[in-house]
């Protein structure tokens, strides 16, 4: 009964998502304008692009408990690889995203079997390095491929017309949309698989599933690869949103945005993740607005430097939460629906 | 053969650099079990507020230098300080959580930064020595690389000799073996904690203030991207090993700059390639106790 | 050996020496298919170790371990559970987030094949959940089924670990203190259900200070003493030997009649 | 409250991972001799001892000569005169002889170490002091274990507490424990944990026996010693004469003579 419910809610939350491009809803202080027009709903693609990117960044960190520094390394490949991929070869966009993910697979199986060789802190500090070395490769432009600081502007030669330019954000937003609804259904059925069980258990007590017979990193491995293939095909699709690919994403402070959204929502919880990446990426959007605005631009250097900075204001954010809400937002949740669950049953007796 | 012994001399600087940031990471995780990500704001706080210091005296004099060293020093370890009482006490034993508060300072502080200082490099000016180079067997050698060599020696030795011959050193020690039998034995080891903060934070803000001398420039990113090579260090090194993160430190650094030269600058891949070799070999490190 | 005719589990000059310090010296035992082997010694003794050897947590220094013939020595804690060894902590050593089934599913499962898979689910009706479910009735933790590991009392713990152990299906098994931290009016009901394990047919070795539950159970009891096995031999024999007399029993309540 | 009591433990409750491993423990503990608390492997006995200090999670009430401690940090405790000499000696490996010495010393405080001290623990143990550059990791079990009473007895303690001094020694080092651990006595009170009941014996006036996170028994040492039933029931050890008047030496020089 009550997961039937739960199921509705589910389904009719995301009818009423899909049809946001054809209404005209103003939501103001959070959007900037009526959900069909372009600009908000290249906001609302990029938020369910990085809750896709945050909920397989969950995957590897709140069910198989590896805390990487590395995660952007696989959404770059897919932004750089398809990108390359377009602007090198007459290879339609379908095909070449296939293509792309084959080499987003073996990049993720190689750096894994190495950095699943240590664990704890030293995983998260090698998996950090090795983003490194992809974020100097796509700096340093090597051979005309990355298009160094500049980027790389998206080729779209190969791309269907329908999916590309600003008359096109509507079809860019269902597309988002629907990367965001299939990387949710693979990791709920990755983490209900019998590996995703095996994984938790890893993650809980590692020595016992040795003990049990099991391979705990091959399990590791496994997830990995697979949490770094979803973020490859993320990255492809985000190309596709952004029409262009910037180094700004392979860097280390990208994955640690990806940390500060799953823990802001609460580790291993999906729709935490997916709550946390929508509310980051609308607040990083709605701080640099404010950064910019009149208002602070008028206030002495001691309020101002702070709040034209809204790294500075997420970051402070963060900490705060880690400090003081343990479990992020789906922890405070859980509390808040536990205190309120024994009233009744008081109530009636 | 003067190219060679100008790369080496220039490793040697630059590792000197390494090794006053993973001296610190070492220590704090050695003892502690944090691995501290705003060890590279201290850096970067130490590096700016040190120059700034020193220009009172006077940019590019000797005076405002050895003052930006002392005050750069003095600021890393306030900022390390403030940290370990403010964010990382309070979760004392929760080594997750502890990570993820220096994550988020990390960003923070740098977003801050760049918000008073302006996101781009600044030029400094250095003592003309510093800026000019001096011939060893036919090679320009860089100045700042004998005094990056000369500052990561000292600070090595300090650390060494306060670890061996001082009564917090002694603390250190036997809380990296059992913190909780430190405890037992009424000692208070959480001042011990706060202590390797200081002198970590300490190191970091005297290594920013070197820094801008041999990048000549300043600026609030300076730190993030010495702090990756200070982590790459300090796991090829082994996690919690102070002579490893030093033979380390040479070993990257050197290596880097050769690869850089001859393997058309190549020198940050290769760092990669060392580490991921070293956790094939050797997953606990170079000196690091076996798992 | 009281039962059966080869060694099932053979240790041959196994030793551990650690920083200089010997921790355990030229073990030489041999346990025959289907007995119940007891372990006894002074704490620090090396019991301990003497697991953590077999089971393949430690490397060791010197000497062999052999399963069913075949030199393990250098094989991974996986492949010897794999090969049959099964064992259990003096502490409880569960999956504390995971639940009571699903601790003792992942263990059928991994037997019963396909744990790394993505594809397929586990399910409540399937071989593995199944087969879960009646360790579960065996060990009488069925009411509990859907708790967290974690949550468990001591008592249910060291149930659910043996319920574990029955999944594993091993063909010898380790018991680490199973009475330890059990309270003494649940000894008797733990004494059975360790003599069924042995009675289906399955070898046990196990460490245990209780000695009423060694005399009771064992077919042998070995003795370990600073790191050395003084002897292996059957109760009354073990019982009556002076060495072991003064060494163990005498040090620990005088001499038993 | 009965002012004899040097240390009283009031319905202690001590957590582990979250996991209550000792209930509403309650005893006392009287202001000199030695009170062992006694129990099979596993029943909470260690974990008593750390909750008492605080170095595992708890809740209950704790008084030191009357006043309550239990809100206190371990540190804290320890220098208000409650020295512990844990399970498995845990020395410092790294560390010299003398520096793990040099740790424990507590300076002039009330309770901390005297120059008289220094001098007793020297003379008690004249191998620590030949030995004083040397690793404290290379040494025996034995000469470990001295390391770490050496370290509890530099302090003027209020009280000791003693987790299984003689786990895995030799029965002549077992003696050599049980000798300085009856000379400590003698100035300051003990709360031991042993399993071997031979050196109960020789040292204990009074037991608390734990099973399963509960106190079941408080009593006169002699009076369960001479009850091999009670031992056998609360211990779950054939004591087939804990009585005989066999002692902790006797025992020892009949291995030697064994061998």
């Amino acid at each position: 009964m009550n997961r039937t419910r739960t199921l509705l809610a589910a389904l009719g939350t995301l009818a009423l998502l899909a049809c946001l491009p054809l209404l005209a809803i103003p939501v103001p202080g959070v959007l900037p304008g009526y959900t069909y027009e372009p600009g908000t709903l290249q906001l609302l693609a990029l938020c369910w692009l990085t809750a896709a990117l945050a909920l397989s960044y969950n995957l590897l960190f709140g069910v198989a408990g590896l805390m990487s520094f590395g995660h952007a390394l696989y959404f770059a490949a897919g932004i750089y690889g398809l990108a390359i991929v377009l602007d090198r070869t007459d290879v339609p966009l379908l095909p070449a995203a296939a293509l792309v993910l084959v080499g987003g697979v073996a990049l993720a199986f190689v750096v894994g079997a190495i950095s699943l060789r240590v664990t704890g802190i030293s995983f998260a500090m090698v998996t950090l390095a090795f983003a490194q070395a992809g974020n100097v490769l796509v700096r340093r432009d090597q051979g005309d491929l990355t298009g160094g600081e500049e980027g790389l502007a998206l080729a779209t030669d190969g791309v269907p017309a329908a999916l590309v330019g600003v008359v096109n954000t509507r079809n860019l937003y269902w597309l988002a949309l629907v990367v965001l609804l299939l990387v949710y259904l693979v990791v709920l059925w990755i983490e209900r698989s019998r590996a995703g069980h095996v994984a938790a258990a890893v993650r809980e007590n590692e020595v016992r599933v040795r003990i049990i017979g099991g391979r705990p990193y091959l399990t590791k491995l496994v997830v990995f690869v697979l949490a770094a293939s979803l973020a490859t095909v993320v990255g492809m699709a985000y190309l596709l949103l952004q029409s262009g690919a910037s180094p700004a994403t392979s860097t280390a402070d990208f994955t640690l945005t990806l940390l500060v959204m799953v823990v802001l929502g609460g580790v291993g919880s999906r729709w935490g993740a997916v709550v946390g990446a929508v509310l980051y990426t609308l607040l990083d959007q709605r701080l640099a607005e404010l950064a910019h605005s009149e208002a602070v631009a008028g206030l002495p250097a001691v309020l101002r430097i702070p709040l034209s900075e809204p790294m500075f204001l997420l970051g402070t954010c963060f900490v705060l939460v880690v400090l003081f809400l343990p479990g992020g937002l789906a922890g405070a949740a859980q509390r808040l629906a536990a205190r309120r669950r024994p009233a009744p049953e008081g109530a009636a007796a | 053969m003067s190219t060679l012994i100008l790369l080496i001399a220039t490793g040697l600087g630059l590792g000197g650099l390494y090794f006053l940031v993973a001296s610190g990471l070492s220590l704090i995780y050695g003892l502690m079990g944090v691995l501290n990500f705003a060890h590279g704001s201290f850096l970067t706080l130490g590096a700016f507020v040190g120059l700034a210091a020193g220009n009172l005296v006077g940019a590019g004099t000797w005076g405002g230098l050895l003052l930006g060293l002392v005050v750069g020093a003095l600021t890393g370890a306030a900022a390390a300080t403030v940290t370990e009482l403010g964010l990382i006490r309070p979760l004392y034993n929760r080594h997750i959580e502890q990570v993820l508060v220096t994550v988020g300072l990390s960003l923070a502080t740098v977003a801050l930064f760049e918000g008073i200082w302006g996101p781009n490099p600044r030029n400094v000016t250095r003592p003309g020595w510093l800026a000019s180079t001096t011939d060893v067997l036919g090679a320009h050698v860089p100045n700042t690389a004998f005094l990056n060599v000369l500052a990561g020696a000292a600070v090595l030795c300090g650390i060494v000799a306060f670890l061996r011959y001082t009564r917090y050193g002694l603390i250190i020690r036997a809380g990296v073996e059992n913190r909780a039998m430190v405890t037992a034995l009424g000692i208070d080891v959480r001042r011990a904690f706060t202590l390797v903060f200081a002198v970590g934070g300490a190191a970091a803000g005297l290594g920013g203030v070197l820094a801008t001398q041999s990048l000549n420039y300043v600026s609030p990113h300076m730190g993030a991207s010495l702090l990756i090579f200070a982590f790459i260090v300090t796991v090829i090194g082994g996690m919690g090993s102070l002579t490893g993160a030093a033979v380390a430190s040479v070993v990257v650094a050197v290596l880097q700059q050769l690869a850089n030269f001859y393997l058309n600058n190549t020198g940050d891949l290769i760092v990669v390639l060392l580490l991921a070799l070293v956790l094939l070999v050797r997953p606990s490190g170079l000196l690091g106790r076996p798992a | 050996m009281a039962r059966g005719g080869e060694p099932v589990l053979e240790t041959a000059g196994l030793g551990l020496t650690i920083g200089g310090a010997r921790i355990l010296t030229g073990v030489d035992l041999r346990v025959g298919r289907g007995e119940l082997v007891g372990v006894i010694g002074p704490n620090g003794a090396g019991k301990t170790t003497l697991f953590n050897l077999i089971s393949g947590l430690y490397r060791p220094t010197s000497g062999r371990v052999l399963l069913d013939g075949r030199d393990v020595t250098a094989a991974s804690v996986a492949v010897r559970a794999r090969a049959g060894l099964g064992r259990t902590f003096q502490t409880s050593s569960l999956f504390p987030r995971l639940s009571v089934a699903e601790n003792v599913r992942l263990a059928t499962q991994r037997r019963l094949g396909g744990s790394l898979s993505v594809l397929s689910f586990p399910r409540r009706g399937d071989a593995a959940s199944a087969e879960a479910a009646e360790h579960l009735v065996t060990v009488g933790l069925t009411h509990r089924a859907d708790a967290a590991a974690g949550d468990l009392s001591h008592g249910d713990k060291r149930k659910l670990e043996i319920a574990v152990l029955l999944a594993m299906d091993s063909s010898v098994v380790l018991l680490d203190e199973p009475m330890a931290g059990v309270a003494t009016g649940d000894v008797a009901g733990l004494v059975e259900v360790i003599r069924s394990i042995n009675e289906s047919g399955r070898t046990v070795l196990m460490v245990e200070h209780h000695m009423d539950v060694v005399l009771g159970l064992a077919d042998r009891v070995a003795v370990l003493h600073h790191g050395e096995l003084l002897t292996c031999d059957v109760p009354e024999r073990v019982m009556a030997d002076e060495t072991v007399q003064s060494a163990y029993l005498g040090t620990t309540a005088g001499s038993a009649a | 409250m009965s002012g004899s009591n040097v240390l009283e433990v009031r319905g202690l409750s001590a957590r582990i991972a979250g996991q209550e491993v000792v209930h509403d423990v309650s005893f006392e503990v009287p202001a000199s001799g030695v009170t062992a608390v006694l129990g099979r492997n596993g029943v909470g006995k260690t974990s008593t001892l750390r909750a008492i200090l605080g170095l595992v999670e708890r809740s209950g009430e704790v008084l030191l000569d009357g006043v309550r401690v239990d809100g206190e940090r371990t540190d804290r405790i320890v220098r208000r005169g409650v020295s512990y000499v844990p399970e498995d000696r845990e020395v410092f490996a790294g560390l010299t002889v003398a520096e793990n010495l040099r740790l424990a010393e507590r300076g002039t405080t009330a309770h901390g170490t005297t120059p008289e001290r220094r001098g007793l623990v020297d003379a008690l143990f004249p191998d620590l002091v030949k030995r004083a550059g040397q690793r404290a990791g290379t040494l025996s079990g034995g000469q470990q274990q001295m390391v770490s009473l050496a370290r509890a007895l530099l302090n003027d303690n209020r009280i000791l507490l003693v987790d299984e001094p003689t786990k895995g020694l030799a029965p002549r080092i077992v003696t050599e424990v049980a000798e300085t651990l009856a000379t400590a006595a003698l100035t300051v009170p003990v709360l031991l944990v042993e399993q071997n009941l031979q050196v109960v014996e020789r040292l204990a006036e009074r037991v608390v026996v734990i099973d399963a996170g509960r106190v079941v028994h408080t009593g006169p040492a002699r009076e369960l010693l001479d009850d091999p039933e009670l031992v056998q029931r609360l211990l779950g050890v054939s004591a087939g004469g804990a009585g005989d008047e066999v002692s902790t030496s006797s025992t020892s020089e009949e291995v030697e003579a064994g061998r």
